[in-house]
């Protein structure tokens, strides 16, 4: 009972804090689509910490993921008029039958490179969506995409994205507490080691950026019908680079980091002064998370923890000396 | 043939330019093992500084004053990076970020100081005519100048106790460190070194094509396709690989057509990397 | 009797007392009107203008007493030219600011996100874009759109004119890597297509290219005899020119409205000279009516940059007209229909602008200027 | 049941590292391979576990030839190995190590991990049950709470040999176990290694303690400079003179 309260911690402060937050802005329109816009975004940004933080790949193509799903349940609710749950089927297969092939491609990169061959290929696919023509709408896109039937209401959809987040998030706690995750969390900080212990690592990693990529088509589902447009710009190659900056910000290896970043960086941009300084802020803000705690927001836990640790042992240190000296001498020996 | 013979001479010119901002990118990934993403920001200071105070002043001072600020900008993410080392040991994306978050805030720092319109200067009226294709001196001021800037960064980095350190330290850090190198202060320096070359790039840049406050992001970019093309430890392969670059660019510019024009290089710069060798990781986890 | 005066006189009080405690109603309370432009990102060098010229057109609105002694205020919010926060910020000007009509977005894409929710919020949007689709009948958001410019099609087709008009029969597109780009190529090859006068050849290049001499060799070689730019950037317009000088395309060269910007002249350097625009406004020799926004503006410690000013003013004053037509409560429904009714009225720009229930477009040729640069400036061509 | 290896070459650019070696690992026996540094013991492990391609010759593993076959799947049917600077995440606790060495037998998807179907956690607590017996059999249970970045190196071998035993291999390649243990934990590993010999597990080691060799292995190969020097029981080679001169300068304990 105890595990399961580990494992799913994260999943209940989520709640906690959706109950809590849900009842102060229900009446407000506003704050319900700024928080379905957040939902959206911790979908993407989630699908970083996924492929980033637990498998170490930065991927810098997750809006091109996210775009796919959009425009995926864009053009069959929106042309063909079929509905919106042929669409999710599509947002949720049609990124990972991309990705997977991709990342047998470019997983065997060195990290860098794998940065950028994935930057190369949002670029690449961002050309290819403004060329698609009347398929995709071409640099227009494409618009009069239906509201979902059964959560036509903003509260109703805040309920559904926010929803679609849970259920990442508990699939991702399943994840990183069980072997496959643990073998993935190996790869991440050493790729030999897990060799060594028998980890497929380009299975791995491949399977780890397919799941990211659906996580992240999810998020463009939802998009495509909050929004009711898709375009180029909608789910571009910035959007791929702010969403990085989430996940980093909040820590992306944890399950919470990545919903903490999409928070903390949207309302970031709804409170400073929009004008040509904004840009400094936002730099400035994102140097200082990443100088002050390296693993995100989330990592601040541990930063706290160690400083409150060191100096307890620094009080106790002279006390144990004796004791140190003993089993060092044992040691040695 | 004739049309080809054109392009490919158009490409390597153009090439020239990438290839100077390969430079300082390449440098820094073999001094440090990171990658700045500000390096185009950093020229683009350059640049801007080097229009504004130009304009005021006199062009040679405008031109120092941008390279200077550029070594001042490049100074502070040094400072950051060092920073970082203490703290986080391993994992280089950190640095890559962070110089991303330094991008943006020197792109912000451009538009509020020196505004939204294009910088540009254009000294030359006239143009050589070479064999029938029309150039601008310009070009040949900027073929100058790489071929300069080759020579002194392999003479820095093969030729110089500086450079023999700054390959030991990036080979194995604790074993220089062992040896008695400063690794720190190699570090900052080569950060110094890299924001010299890119204000030096972007005062080219200013001089040939222009540049707007958002044209950061877009020659880091350029930059780093052609650093990577041929592998990032050389900064020579650096500048052979700018000039790959702009041949390809050039050449399905003047004979593809929209969006195909943009995809070729792209495409080529993925091939490469995923096809070659440069950017593999170390034999065991790489095969299937 | 005394009690049928009496009551006659209540009645007369009441009345009077309602009118006028309506009418203090009325004065308390302003006009909102949304401001939805592109403050930063790429295309912030349009929506900066667009914002200062409404700024200061409604300060000066305001300090003659506004719309029938209301105030006008404006809300203003930035999409950072990203079209997901276009449509937030639709929301949030409707819904917290409580606005009754939004100029904007600055770009096509941002108002194509927004123009959904305000339709559904049966607010009007008066979208300064040329975009063709914006206004696009078979939308759903058709009947709350408005467009406060000629769009791509008169302003493309004007274009072309005025290039062939000129004596010109073999002309080659150089165009930018964008909707406005590809979508205003393709029109004029299918316009020349059908003057039995076919363009000769195409070129384009994205956005933030800093080096197109191999599309102006490219150009070169089907040895045209003018070219036409579809491009709005600046930057990349100068660099074309530029270009086409050293490749020695020594032809005439027509650019888009969009590069009717000073920056544009500055980035051509002496290249520069002779090319020619169909504009939207030419603040360097401005029509009299041009001129006094560039006073209103200047007036503010603002010079007027490009078309911007004049495309957000427009949008500002059609809703103002239509405004001052409403008898009763202003709203977005009441706005619209006064909208659709609106003709023959005159703003800051040349031409009259013009809605009905079947043309949301507003402007048309006659609001277009063929300038030409000289000597750093634009100069008209008669 | 053994490896078998048949007169295999590596070379690393222009340097040959490995020149025409071949030994045969019997399951059950203890192989101990020793040399001066840089004479080819680390490349042989990773020639025969596949971290290294080998330019000729071959390597067999129960009859079967390993060209072609993947490091990961080498290990995954059977073969386990450590490091000489053992590799760790110096966050991860050393309970959670030794459980990632369970990989091979833990036989869950990628969906069964992200669904986590009650048969999963069955497994789950199955592999956690046999990760506490193979802690206990080390000796290591006081630590299994603590990071591996706290711990001294010789708890941190004993953990790194745990999580290669975990994956009960039939053949187990140990690089320099000993180095930094002190002999209470040396004679746990001795005792470990004999005890696993006994089960039929076939155990190469590498070693320079040449006493822990004396002690624990059945027979012993000397390599020098990438070829094979000697071939002998631990007395018989260290009575060899090519054998002193090899190891002039070395540790001879």
């Amino acid at each position: 009972m105890n595990s399961l309260l580990m494992r799913y911690r994260s999943v209940l402060v989520l709640i906690v804090v959706l109950t809590v937050v849900t009842m102060l802005i229900r009446a407000n329109t506003v704050w319900l689509d700024t928080s379905v816009v957040i939902a959206i975004y911790s979908l993407i940004a989630l699908s970083v910490g996924i492929s980033y933080g637990q498998a170490g790949i930065l991927s810098v193509a997750q809006a091109a993921f996210a775009s796919v799903g959009a425009y995926a349940t864009a053009i069959v609710t929106a042309r063909y008029d079929l509905p919106a749950a042929v669409g999710l089927v599509l947002a949720l297969l049609l990124p990972p039958l991309i990705a997977y092939p991709l990342a047998r491609l470019v997983t065997r990169l060195n990290a860098l490179s794998l940065a950028i061959a994935t930057l190369v290929f949002g670029q690449a696919f961002d050309i290819i969506l403004r060329e698609g023509g009347d398929f995709t709408g071409g640099y227009i896109g494409l618009s009069g995409i239906p509201p979902l039937p059964f959560a036509s209401g903003l509260l109703q959809f805040h309920f559904v994205a926010w929803g679609a987040v849970l259920i990442v998030a508990v699939l991702l706690s399943n994840l990183i507490d069980s072997p496959f995750g643990r073998a993935t969390n190996t790869l991440r900080s050493d790729t030999l080691r897990a060799v060594a212990d028998g980890v497929n690592v380009p299975h791995v990693r491949s399977a780890i950026l397919a799941f990211s990529a659906s996580v992240a088509g999810l998020g463009g589902w939802l998009y495509a019908h909050h929004i009711a447009y898709i375009g180029p710009d909608s789910l571009g190659p910035s959007v791929s680079l702010s969403v990085l900056l989430m996940a980093v910000v909040g820590g992306a290896q944890t399950v919470l980091g990545p919903i903490i970043g999409a928070a903390l960086l949207t309302l970031l941009f709804k409170f400073i002064p929009s004008q040509e300084v904004q840009g400094m802020f936002y730099g400035g803000a994102l140097i200082a998370v990443l100088v002050l705690t390296p693993n995100g927001l989330m990592g601040l836990r541990t930063v706290i923890g160690r400083w409150m640790k060191s100096s307890a042992t620094k009080r106790e240190r002279a006390t144990a000396n004796v004791a140190t000296g003993v089993s060092a001498a044992r040691r040695a020996s | 043939m004739y049309e080809l013979l054109e392009f490919s001479s158009r490409g390597v010119l153009l090439g020239v330019t990438y290839g100077l901002l390969a430079f300082p990118i390449s440098l820094l990934f073999i001094a440090t093992d990171t990658v700045d993403l500000a390096v185009g920001a950093y020229a683009v200071l350059a640049g801007a500084v080097a229009m504004f105070v130009g304009g005021s002043v006199n062009p040679a001072v405008g031109i120092l004053t941008g390279i200077l600020v550029g070594v001042l900008a490049s100074a502070a993410i040094g400072s950051i990076s060092l920073m970082l080392g203490r703290r986080q040991k391993g994992d280089p994306l950190v640095l890559v970020l962070a110089s991303f978050g330094f991008a943006i805030f020197l792109e912000s720092v451009v538009l509020t100081l020196f505004g939204k319109d294009p910088f540009i200067r254009q000294p030359f009226t006239y143009f050589w005519n070479i064999g029938g294709i029309r150039i601008s001196p310009q070009a040949g001021v900027n073929v100058v100048v790489g071929l300069l800037l080759i020579a002194a960064v392999y003479v820095l980095l093969y030729r110089t106790s500086w450079g023999r350190d700054v390959r030991a330290s990036a080979n194995n850090e604790r074993a220089a460190l062992l040896a008695g190198i400063p690794v720190r202060a190699l570090r900052f320096s080569a950060f110094m070194l890299a924001g010299l070359l890119a204000g030096i790039a972007g005062v080219l840049v200013l001089y040939t094509s222009g540049m707007d406050f958002a044209s950061g992001m877009h020659l880091t970019l350029a930059g780093f396709g052609a650093a990577i093309v041929f592998g990032l430890h050389g900064p020579l392969r650096g500048f052979f690989g700018g000039l790959a670059i702009g041949v390809v660019e050039t050449i399905s510019a003047g004979y593809a057509n929209g969006g195909l024009a943009s995809l070729v290089p792209l495409l080529f710069i993925f091939l490469v990397l995923t096809l070659g060798r440069g950017g593999r990781q170390g034999p065991a986890g790489v095969r299937a | 009797m005394i009690s049928g005066r009496k009551l006659l006189v209540a009645a007369l009080l009441a009345t009077v007392s309602f009118a006028a405690s309506s009418a203090i109603a009325q004065n308390a309370k302003p006009l909102k009107i949304g401001l939805l432009l592109s403050l930063s990102g790429p295309a912030a060098s349009f929506g900066i203008p667009e914002r200062d010229a409404a700024e200061l057109i409604v300060a000066g609105l305001n300090s003659q007493g506004g719309v029938d002694g209301r105030k006008v205020e404006l809300a203003i919010y930035d999409d950072t030219t990203n079209p997901t926060e276009a449509a937030r910020g639709a929301t949030k000007l409707i819904r917290e600011d409580g606005v009754v009509a939004i100029v904007g977005a600055s770009t096509g894409s941002g108002t194509l996100a927004a123009a959904p929710i305000a339709a559904r919020e049966k607010i009007p949007m008066l979208a300064p874009n040329a975009t063709i689709s914006v206004t696009a009948r078979e939308s759903q958001s058709y009947p709350y759109v408005f467009r406060t410019m000629s769009n791509d099609l008169v302003n493309t087709k004007q274009l072309y004119e005025a290039a062939i008009a000129g004596g010109a029969k073999k002309v080659a597109i150089f165009y930018q890597e964008d909707a406005y780009g590809k979508d205003s190529a393709t029109y004029v090859k299918k316009l020349a297509e059908e003057r039995g006068a076919p363009i000769v050849d195409m070129a384009s290049a994205p956005l933030k290219s800093i080096e197109v001499a191999a599309q102006a060799v490219k150009l070169r070689g089907s040895s045209p005899d003018a070219v036409i730019m579809q491009v709005t950037a600046p930057a990349l317009g100068g660099a074309f020119v530029r270009a086409a000088k050293q490749v020695g395309l020594d032809v005439p060269i027509w650019g888009s409205m969009g590069l009717g910007q000073k920056s544009f002249i500055e980035s051509s350097g002496a290249a520069g000279n002779g090319v020619r625009l169909v504009v939207f406004g030419n603040w360097d020799d401005p029509s009299p009516r041009q001129a006094k926004l560039a006073d209103v503006m200047k007036a503010g410690g603002k010079s007027p940059q490009g078309f911007a000013e004049l495309i957000s003013t427009n949008g500002l004053l059609a809703i103002v007209e239509a405004a001052r037509k409403i008898k009763g409560d202003i709203t977005g429904p009441a706005l619209r229909d006064e909208l659709e009714k609106l003709c023959k009225v005159t703003t800051y720009s040349d031409g009259e602008l013009c809605y009905s229930k079947d043309d949301h477009d507003g402007w048309s040729t006659d609001a277009l200027t063929t300038v030409e640069i000289r000597d750093g400036a634009f100069k008209r061509v008669q | 049941m053994s490896i078998e290896v048949e007169k295999i070459d590596v070379r690393f650019g222009g340097v040959t590292a490995l020149q025409d070696v071949g030994l045969t690992l019997q399951r059950g026996e203890v192989l101990a391979v020793i040399g001066p540094n840089g004479s080819g013991k680390s490349t042989l492990f990773n020639a025969i576990t596949g971290f290294v391609d080998i330019a000729s010759g071959s390597v067999a593993v129960d009859g079967k030839d390993m060209a072609g076959i993947p490091a990961a799947s080498r290990i995954a049917s059977g073969i386990s190995r450590t490091f000489q600077t053992p590799r760790i995440n110096p966050a991860a606790t050393v309970e959670d190590s030794v459980l990632c060495g369970f990989h091979p037998h833990a036989r869950i998807s990628f969906w069964e991990g992200l669904l986590r179907p009650p048969a999963m956690s069955r497994t789950e607590a199955e592999l956690r049950r046999r990760r506490t017996r193979v802690l206990e059999q080390l000796d290591l249970l006081g630590f299994a709470e603590q990071q591996m970045g706290e711990l001294p190196m010789g708890i941190v071998r004993m953990v790194d040999i745990a999580r290669a035993m975990a994956a009960e291999p039939n053949y187990l390649l140990l690089d320099e176990p000993a180095a930094g243990l002190s002999k209470t934990e040396q004679n746990v590993l001795i005792q470990q290694v004999r005890q696993l010999a006994k089960q039929g597990v076939g155990v190469l080691l590498v070693e320079h303690n040449f006493g822990l060799i004396r002690r624990l292995a059945d027979r012993v190969i000397v390599l020098d400079r990438g070829k094979v020097l000697l071939r002998g029981t631990a007395d018989e080679v260290s009575k060899r003179p090519e054998f002193v001169t090899a190891y002039l300068g070395t540790s001879v304990q």
